[in-house]
């Protein structure tokens, strides 16, 4: 029963020939990867955050091994909107997929600045806005965590930019749901979830937290079970499409993912564990679809009932 | 652009040379024809989930003929254990080589390349690539330390022509009495004068940074390997952080992990 | 520098004379590991959670794999309050150590019937009053999400005995500190972190979610950030003591937890890996404060600085 | 009390004995000495964080004298496979023996013995323990059931006085074609009259609904061994729970992994 699967799908007008995009802040601007592998075969690239000035990011260490995942710290290390117009850019805009910039700020303000600044960009397929970067003095992580300030966040990108308007939210929060509500309120295209849980770690031989900052955020497959649930719950909520990432490592994990709602899905720890990571969930996808002689639209949210 | 390879990558030799000290051998011809000392590969020491990372070892010596590259790895924790356990016959996965090398000597130069403990492992390759370059006539002194004699490794790999080899301990139960850098302050001292002398250095950190004030106070340039905590290794996460000495920060697996001295601020 | 060290530590009135405990629900009602070794060597036993009226649970599957981790919807089976005082209140009132029994109910008023009906028991050591569990239909979890409900819970109880009581707070928060704060200013004497993240599966042959009520409780090696970072933050925000939990395995993840403010840990899932851990994590404590030259009260919140 | 051990145990076996069925002896006197058919071990299979828990597999046979217990298992999944791939000579982290046995017949008896697939490992130790029984005069017979050819095995484990066997593959690439409780039915439909019958089962569940259906039909006693995803193993979680017929739930760790089919409702 072989057919020709259509693993395509359009998320608030970008898209993709594939569900399969990689996570903000996992996969630089898009140079490293092309290492291993043709990275138009991605069905999006999304950048690192940027913010309006750039940023030198956190002192080390920021990174440490948990359980089956990680903690970050990096701390938003970008070259500015102006760098990167420069920098990265000249390049991104040559490829074939959809690139997304992950946007960020300290205040509502230089969310908005930001926005406007890459509307500029002919080709840019839309933005990203972090609402939930744990990282970061101010803003960030507070952003995402009540609906109100949400709200203010998208409201402003939204009148900055006639992209369409993606909310990442943090999953350190009560009720997903509500927050998820308010970005698409405030005007969001689609939802993407979950950035990272907020963790900590402590060295026994210094008796002093791992990281300047104390807390950090924690991703890879540790986490998947939460991110789960949250998109099931966040589908639940909103009409609009759903990114889905968190702890993807496998296709069977991607797979869960779009069982449970979401239209696409991001890659993000798993890079630095197997570089052709989103290949293979790619490939293996379309495997299963082949099997089932089904269609990716098919899959959306087909755990449902 | 294809300068970095992932690989499975045959085990050929994985046998202890010193206690908890690891010499293995894998075949990977595309790292070996493009790899230069200094660098290093990115290696998944289990199969499962746990540990998660990728861990970062150097490159310490390749062939290009048998198409096999070397590394020396201490056993430290779960990655390392789980590396040494890794029998001849299987696969490992990697990827490299990555980062940059140490830049060798464009000119006749007297190389003095410091070493501490498993700092040894890249300072094989490269004190061999520097001896065997047929167009400069450059010496290459290395000097290892290590804790007590029974730490003691690399001087076998280390009989080429062109290379002297001095062994510190800090006990003083083999070779010299004292730091490595001890050995690098005199060797300056008795060199002064004839060709320039180059320093490159591997080992932890409080040796660098005293490397980094010998040559700082000489003015001699000196290359440092550095070591920190990685998750790609490849510049994709900006995980790997040392501070500049100018602004920002640099990535130790794509900047580095070879800097010179004045570039980066340890401590 | 051999010294005798002091492993004992008070916690509002429970005299432990080491700090690790047992998690409730990982450890039955003591019978089962006692094949292993005298579970007298524990700091103290916490109880399966108890309801007014017995329950049966939730029908299987009740437990699933995830990685460094697992999933539970046990649903709270047991055997009721008065099945508990006549099955397993005798054996269990023969132990050398503090037993503590963990309550649970759908309304404030079961909570408060529960405690009453407990309080009877001669040499019941404490309460812990769990606000936060996510396997039952009725209130569990929700008690726990927000101050208002975590405080009339742990007040109706408060009311119904003089026992200390342990309030056990959900991680699916917010905002844990007010949850906690609540909860000191309802009367607990005592607050122990964290329960269960919640989760969930899907099953991709079936492409329906795993378990029946869906959501399901992560624990295990894999939430252990998550817990540390709550722990430190609710030891910032109270001053009674905490009990810390939350994917402990070894003795270096318990020292960890005592170093960010708990003044005891509970092993939880541990006890299924390698059923002797307990008793490994007290000799390794032990001997890291014998190496320190330090008793466990110098480590207790030694990394806050 | 002590009647489960927790033992670091030395595998002395562990050889592939049909596509991805592996048998495995461990030395583990402790365990040889106290274990009766239908208990099961609960090993870790890996030594890292993930796989995280410990996986139940039945004990298919004992020997006291050289303390060896002996298992048979299938890969299926993670847990399985880093089992398969761990060697002779090193040490399996085992607790056992768990959960409840097959009752024995009390007298004599013909004992029915209905596996399916890899439900064939806890028979082969319940059909040599029945056959050597000396007081009673129990007749053994095992029937074994399997999709195909290729996936067939324990008929040699079988071969002992008193026990006869009989092999159904799905396909009828090997012995009889059908199920194995086809042939139960029509052994049944034998036998009756003569001493009293006895099921015995372990396998698929669609297999176990079956046993069930037709022991109940004739109102003959049935003993199914079944299966849950476990997390202790010991009773203690709450995690392996299956409906009572009577009310709320067992644990097939502690009430089971046996059942009278009676006790239990499958589906
Ligand atoms: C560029 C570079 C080259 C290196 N070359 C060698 C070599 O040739 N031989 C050798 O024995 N070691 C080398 N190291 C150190 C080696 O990477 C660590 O010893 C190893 O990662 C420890 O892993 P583990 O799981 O055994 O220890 P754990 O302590 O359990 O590791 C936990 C985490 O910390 C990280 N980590 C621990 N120590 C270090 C360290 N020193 N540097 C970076 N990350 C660390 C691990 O990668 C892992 O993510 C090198 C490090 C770097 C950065
Ligand atoms: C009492 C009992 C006795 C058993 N005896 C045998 C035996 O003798 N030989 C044999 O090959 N298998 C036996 N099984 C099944 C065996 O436990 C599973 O095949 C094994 O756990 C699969 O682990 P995995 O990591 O390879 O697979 P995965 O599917 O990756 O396992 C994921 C999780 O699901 C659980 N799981 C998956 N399948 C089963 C299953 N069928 N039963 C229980 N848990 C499961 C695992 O334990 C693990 O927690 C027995 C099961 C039980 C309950
Ligand atoms: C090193 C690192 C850097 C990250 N940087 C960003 C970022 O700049 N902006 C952002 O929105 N998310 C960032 N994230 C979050 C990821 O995009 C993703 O949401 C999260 O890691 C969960 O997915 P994973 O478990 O697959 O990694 C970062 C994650 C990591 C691990
Ligand atoms: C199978 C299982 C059952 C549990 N039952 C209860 C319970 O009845 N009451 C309760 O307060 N917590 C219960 N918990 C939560 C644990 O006590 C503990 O808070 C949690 O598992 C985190 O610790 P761990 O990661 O060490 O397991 C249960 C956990 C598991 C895994
Ligand atoms: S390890 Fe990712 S940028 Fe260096
Ligand atoms: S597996 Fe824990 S009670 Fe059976």
């Amino acid at each position: 029963m072989k057919h020709d699967v259509d693993l395509s799908v359009n998320i608030a007008g970008i898209n993709m020939k594939n569900p399969v995009m990689v996570a903000s802040g996992t996969f630089g601007f898009g140079r490293e990867y092309s290492d291993f592998y043709d990275i138009n075969k991605l069905g999006a690239l999304v950048t690192k955050g940027l913010t309006f000035m750039p940023k030198n990011g956190n002192p080390p260490p920021r990174v440490h091994e948990t359980p089956a995942g990680m903690l970050n710290s990096v701390g938003l290390e970008n070259p500015g909107v102006q760098g990167f117009i420069e920098e990265e850019w000249p390049h991104l805009s040559e490829l074939a997929i959809p690139v997304i910039a992950n946007i960020d700020g300290d205040t509502v303000e230089d969310y908005h600045k930001t926005a406007k600044k890459l509307s500029s960009l002919e080709g840019l397929a839309a933005l990203e806005v972090n609402i939930s970067c744990p990282n970061v003095e101010k803003g960030g992580l507070a952003f995402g965590q009540e609906p109100e300030s949400a709200f203010e966040v998208i409201k402003a990108v939204r009148e900055a930019t006639r992209l369409p308007i993606i909310a990442k939210l943090s999953p350190n929060v009560t009720h997903i749901q509500k927050i998820a509500e308010a970005a698409v309120s405030a005007g969001a295209d689609a939802i993407s979830l979950i950035n990272t849980l907020l963790g900590m770690a402590i060295d026994i031989d210094t008796q002093q937290p791992i990281f300047s900052r104390k807390f950090a955020g924690l991703s890879g497959p540790a986490v998947k079970p939460v991110a789960l649930r949250m998109v099931w719950e966040v589908c639940e909520a909103v009409d609009v499409p759903v990114i889905g990432m968190g702890g993807i490592t496998t296709w069977q994990d991607a797979v869960e993912f779009i069982l449970a709602g979401a239209s696409a899905v991001a890659i993000g720890t798993a890079n630095f564990v197997n570089p052709t990571a989103p290949l293979e969930i790619i490939e293996g996808i379309k495997a299963y679809l082949d099997m089932k002689g089904r269609n990716l639209q098919d899959l959306i949210g087909a755990a449902r009932g | 652009m294809n300068n970095t390879v992932a690989a499975l990558a045959d085990i050929v030799q994985n046998k202890e040379i010193a206690p908890n000290i690891y010499h293995m051998k894998i075949k990977a011809l595309d790292i070996a024809k493009k790899a230069v000392p200094g660098q290093f590969l990115h290696i998944r020491c289990g199969k499962t989930l746990s540990p998660l990372l990728r861990r970062p070892i150097s490159i310490a010596d390749t062939d290009e003929k048998t198409g096999c590259v070397e590394i020396i790895y201490r056993v430290v924790g779960e990655g390392t254990r789980l590396l040494s356990q890794t029998l001849t016959g299987h696969k490992l996965d990697v990827i490299g080589p990555l980062g940059n090398g140490f830049p060798l000597p464009e000119k006749d130069a007297h190389c003095i390349i410091v070493a501490g403990g498993i700092g040894t492992a890249p300072i094989i390759y490269l004190a061999k690539k520097i001896a065997s370059e047929p167009k400069n006539k450059n010496s290459v002194t290395t000097v290892l330390g290590f804790t007590t004699k029974s730490e003691v490794f690399g001087e076998g790999y280390l009989k080429f022509p062109g290379v002297e080899t001095i062994i510190a301990t800090d006990d003083g139960s083999y070779g010299y009495k004292g730091f490595p850098t001890d050995i690098l302050e005199r060797l300056l001292q008795e060199h002064m004068g004839k060709t320039d002398p180059i320093i490159y250095s591997c080992g932890p950190k409080p040796m660098l940074i005293k490397v980094k004030e010998i040559a700082a106070s000489k003015n001699i340039r000196a290359y440092l390997s550095l070591e920190e905590h990685m998750a790609c290794g490849v510049g994709a996460c900006l995980g790997c952080s040392v501070k500049s000495s100018r602004k920002g920060y640099k990535k130790v697996c794509k900047d580095g992990p070879v800097f010179e001295a004045g570039e980066v601020e340890l401590c």
